[in-house]
């Protein structure tokens, strides 16, 4: 019998299949088509101190097995949030969902956090650290281990939820910055988001998403995602969720192995709306292919 | 929105590189004219959306222009089965016609117009219909249109047939409601010119096209909308045209 | 008439299309397959100041849209390289070589590079800064502005062929690396070089490569490289050459859109093996598709 | 070393893992047994390599064993069309030979040993041949080398065909070459064992498949090596066995 359940961060999944955050809503569209509640759980679209609508369109970018956002982090604002869309969630999703906070400051970061510490229905605070820094110069608060760090500590003093921090991986040691949030109080470690990506349109001659570049994901960024989860989960002792291009159930025990504790399923939601049903459908099978009997036992199996 | 498997049945041009693709299966996710299909393709990755043309029973009728990878793919297919979701997007709303309603559809805008002419045809009203194209070569279903009983008129950019100019060069003297699918500049010609209220069938470049994603949104009067889910028709009342 | 040439560096290419340095030997494998002179040029196996046999097997792992490897700069050593690979590949190439070094020190980059400046053949040197350092704690010289610009200045001080730096993509901030190396003295620069990725065997449940991680290419990898070469033929003034996932014509154009003078071809090399005669002989008809009648009139413009 | 498409006219399972694949297509480029084809598959990045297993005018036939993705994907296919690379590798030396070649096989190594028996033999030589499998289930192509008219010896680990044990447990009294091919620990045995010198065909992880990548690099004495491109067939007095 396939013992799917795993720990993270002290609260229990039935199994490790996250659906990523901004490519899940706030789950009740996918509450429509089949019970969300069989989810380990899902990390809700990005949310801010302000509502945003976001980046000019074109937002989408088709790639050779993955594409481009620059969605911008849409999103109706904190507050919105829990006094409408959490109210909603709680009618098709009866689990501890995972928040996940993005700032443009570091007290956008501590406000938004502050706001949904008081929050039941939230298990976790992914903190999206991939954002710009308007007071430095623009630069992502994920790319130095200082300010990842600083906003991991600021986080820490305002919520007693468990704090995942989700790294960028466009940088040249993710290992250091994964330290660096650990030691600053983080949980966990989420990675990998998006990679910097551009698409060219040939015929107009411009870039083919309004904002230029954006975030490149699907399946074609796996095997970053995999040596990032594979580093990084070597280098701290907090739990690590492992994503970025999961498509299948064999991704999920890849990530696993890997190091992974839990592994969120992004794009692959958006091109299959059933994707993180049919990959917890399908664990079993490929458990037994491969003479696993409990997820548990190979969270970094890989040697 | 239901995700399931067709079966093509005919794959045949109209134009140079506008085809009309049949297809058979579970159409029961379609609830209205305008709403559209988004289509899994061998080698691509995001899906392709696709406005609905026909429906009726099990059978689907697609029309698209090959503009891109995707399109060129299904130009191609001579058989074989599709990986569908449908149901997608609010579709036109029909209680609104009033009797005497005016539909305006621009180049590959004029499919999901068929369905909805069709479908007022049937509750009794007397419909026209506006068929904007660049020139003659690139027109089609003028007689499907004419067939369902509507008053069709054709313009072309080049006067190659019929009234020469854009669409709203043949803006009829009375209608009740105007609902018009094509580019965007047609569309905002439409909406400077017509008279009553009307519904407009919006294009975006879309990541998932069931609302998940938010790579399509758009602002309007009534707030940020998302093409695919809360469109792609919007009413006059609510859009904002961008630069 | 479709006029594909491009000047790279101030020597004329028939056309802009390089096969890449890894993924073509020293040529004449290919020559067996078709008349190499019909390339822009390709640039030889790195090569390093002794002989490597290069890391353990396996060194290949398949991925989605792409491979990793991890061969390790396998190579005869560069006294060899001159005096029996450069006359084998005399016989059947009479242009200009692009000669792809590498180091692990400052002084294995100069011996090399003044070995290879009296080669008359060389046309330009590719300097590979993506090796480790062994004097600077194995960190690769490319993932830094300054290693980077050392390695440059000090090949630069003993040849007067062309210095083209082959940048690693593996780091946050490739702008700065790019200006340096031309602060340096760089002629032009190339990139990117591959992606660091890692796979895991399921039932093995090791990494599917001796070496653990190896480097990333095919289409999969070809946003992040779009994206990289606009960022940096948006910052330099010297010419870049464009690579990371090239498979088709209309991928040349697109790197050259981005900024790009001339395009490398790689891994795809290895799927088909005429690759490059295909894309070459493809590109008159994707340039009359876009309305091209010279690709030196469509470098960088993208806007 | 030739790329071209092969036509699939037949693939049926031999074993419940073990597949024969027959193809239709310009096999000029094939000159010596025990080399091998690289296919390319729908979906996946790398070609993959498989023995030829025998090839006479302008037929094909291959026999692997599903253990990947690829492999996979072939057992599935019940005809169409192959893209391959023929002519890789270097294949067997016949010249050394001597009047009575032993030829070794172990599971999916035994294919190779086909067109290398056949030419021996139709050079008058008397071939002796050994097939080494885990159980009886495993076992093919028995029959098929005594009808080329060789003799052959069947051996099982758990010994329920044939001789118990592994081939080297059925070594034959006197023989004047060795040709081997199958995993890694068996031919080291018959390295150890054989009395006489001998050819060992190798298997390793490829990149490219035709020599340019260094993927698949093996040290020997006689220098470096590219198992795809200086190989798989190594002789005796070259190998180097890594740890």
């Amino acid at each position: 019998m396939a013992e799917m359940s795993v720990n993270l961060c002290g609260i229990e999944l039935c199994n490790p299949v996250i659906a990523a955050s901004g490519t899940f809503g706030y789950g009740y569209e996918f509450a429509e088509l089949y019970d969300i509640n069989m989810l380990g759980t899902f990390s809700f679209k990005g949310t801010t101190k302000e509502p945003r609508f976001g980046n000019p369109t074109p937002r989408i970018a088709e790639c050779t097995a993955g594409m481009i956002n620059a969605v911008g982090l849409q999103n109706p604002g904190v507050d919105k949030v829990i006094s409408e869309e959490l109210p909603l969630l709680s009618k098709c999703f009866d689990k501890k969902v995972m928040a996940n906070v993005s700032g443009f400051s570091i007290d956008d970061y501590v406000y938004t956090c502050e706001r949904i510490d008081s929050c039941e229905q939230v298990g976790w605070i992914e903190v999206n650290v991939s954002c710009p820094n308007v007071h430095g110069g623009g630069m992502s608060f994920g790319t130095s281990p200082e300010s990842a760090a600083e906003v991991t500590g600021a986080v820490r003093r305002v919520t007693k939820k468990p704090i995942i921090i989700k790294l960028s991986p466009n940088v040249t040691d993710i290992v250091s910055i994964a330290k660096a949030c650990e030691d600053a109080g983080a949980d966990g470690i989420s990675l990998i988001n998006t990679m910097l990506g551009m698409r060219i349109d040939l015929r107009a001659r411009k870039p083919v998403i309004a904002n230029k570049m954006g975030g490149f994901s699907g399946s074609a960024i796996f095997p970053v995602a995999v040596r990032m989860v594979y580093q990084v989960a070597n280098a701290v002792s907090v739990p690590v969720v492992g994503m970025g291009g999961v498509t299948c159930a064999e991704d999920v025990v890849e990530m696993m192995l890997a190091g992974a504790t839990a592994v969120e399923v992004g794009a692959a939601n958006l091109v299959n709306p059933y994707a993180c049903r049919d990959i917890i459908n399908d664990l079993p099978r490929v458990m037994g292919k491969y003479k696993i009997e409990s997820l548990k036992d190979i969270i970094g199996g890989c040697r | 929105m239901k995700q399931s498997i067709f079966t093509i049945i005919n794959n045949a041009p109209l134009t140079r590189d506008v085809f009309r693709m049949t297809l058979l299966g579970d159409t029961s996710a379609i609830t209205a004219a305008g709403q559209f299909v988004n289509v899994k393709l061998d080698g691509l990755y995001l899906r392709r959306p696709i406005s609905v043309c026909d429906q009726s029973g099990d059978e689907l009728t697609l029309i698209y222009k090959v503009v891109g990878k995707g399109t060129e793919l299904m130009s191609g297919m001579r058989g074989g089965e599709l990986d569908l979701l449908t149901g997608l997007g609010n579709g036109y709303d029909l209680s609104k016609s009033g009797d005497r309603p005016l539909l305006i559809g621009g180049g590959v805008g004029v499919p999901p117009l068929y369905l909805l002419a069709k479908r007022l045809i049937a509750e009794g009203k007397r419909v026209s219909v506006i068929l904007g194209f660049n020139t003659k070569s690139e027109m089609f279903y003028e007689n499907e249109f004419r067939d369902l009983g509507a008053r069709v008129t054709v313009t072309t950019a080049d006067g190659s047939y019929g009234v020469k100019g854009f669409v709203t060069a043949a803006m009829p003297e009375n209608y009740t409601y105007v609902y018009t699918c094509g580019p965007q500049p047609m569309l905002k010609a439409v909406y400077d010119v017509s008279a009553t209220s009307g519904q407009f069938s919006f294009e975006e470049r879309m990541g998932c096209g069931f609302g998940a994603c938010m790579g399509c949104s758009c602002k309007t009067l009534y707030g940020n909308k998302r093409i695919c889910k809360d469109g792609p028709v919007l009413v006059k009342e609510e859009i904002i045209w961008q630069k």
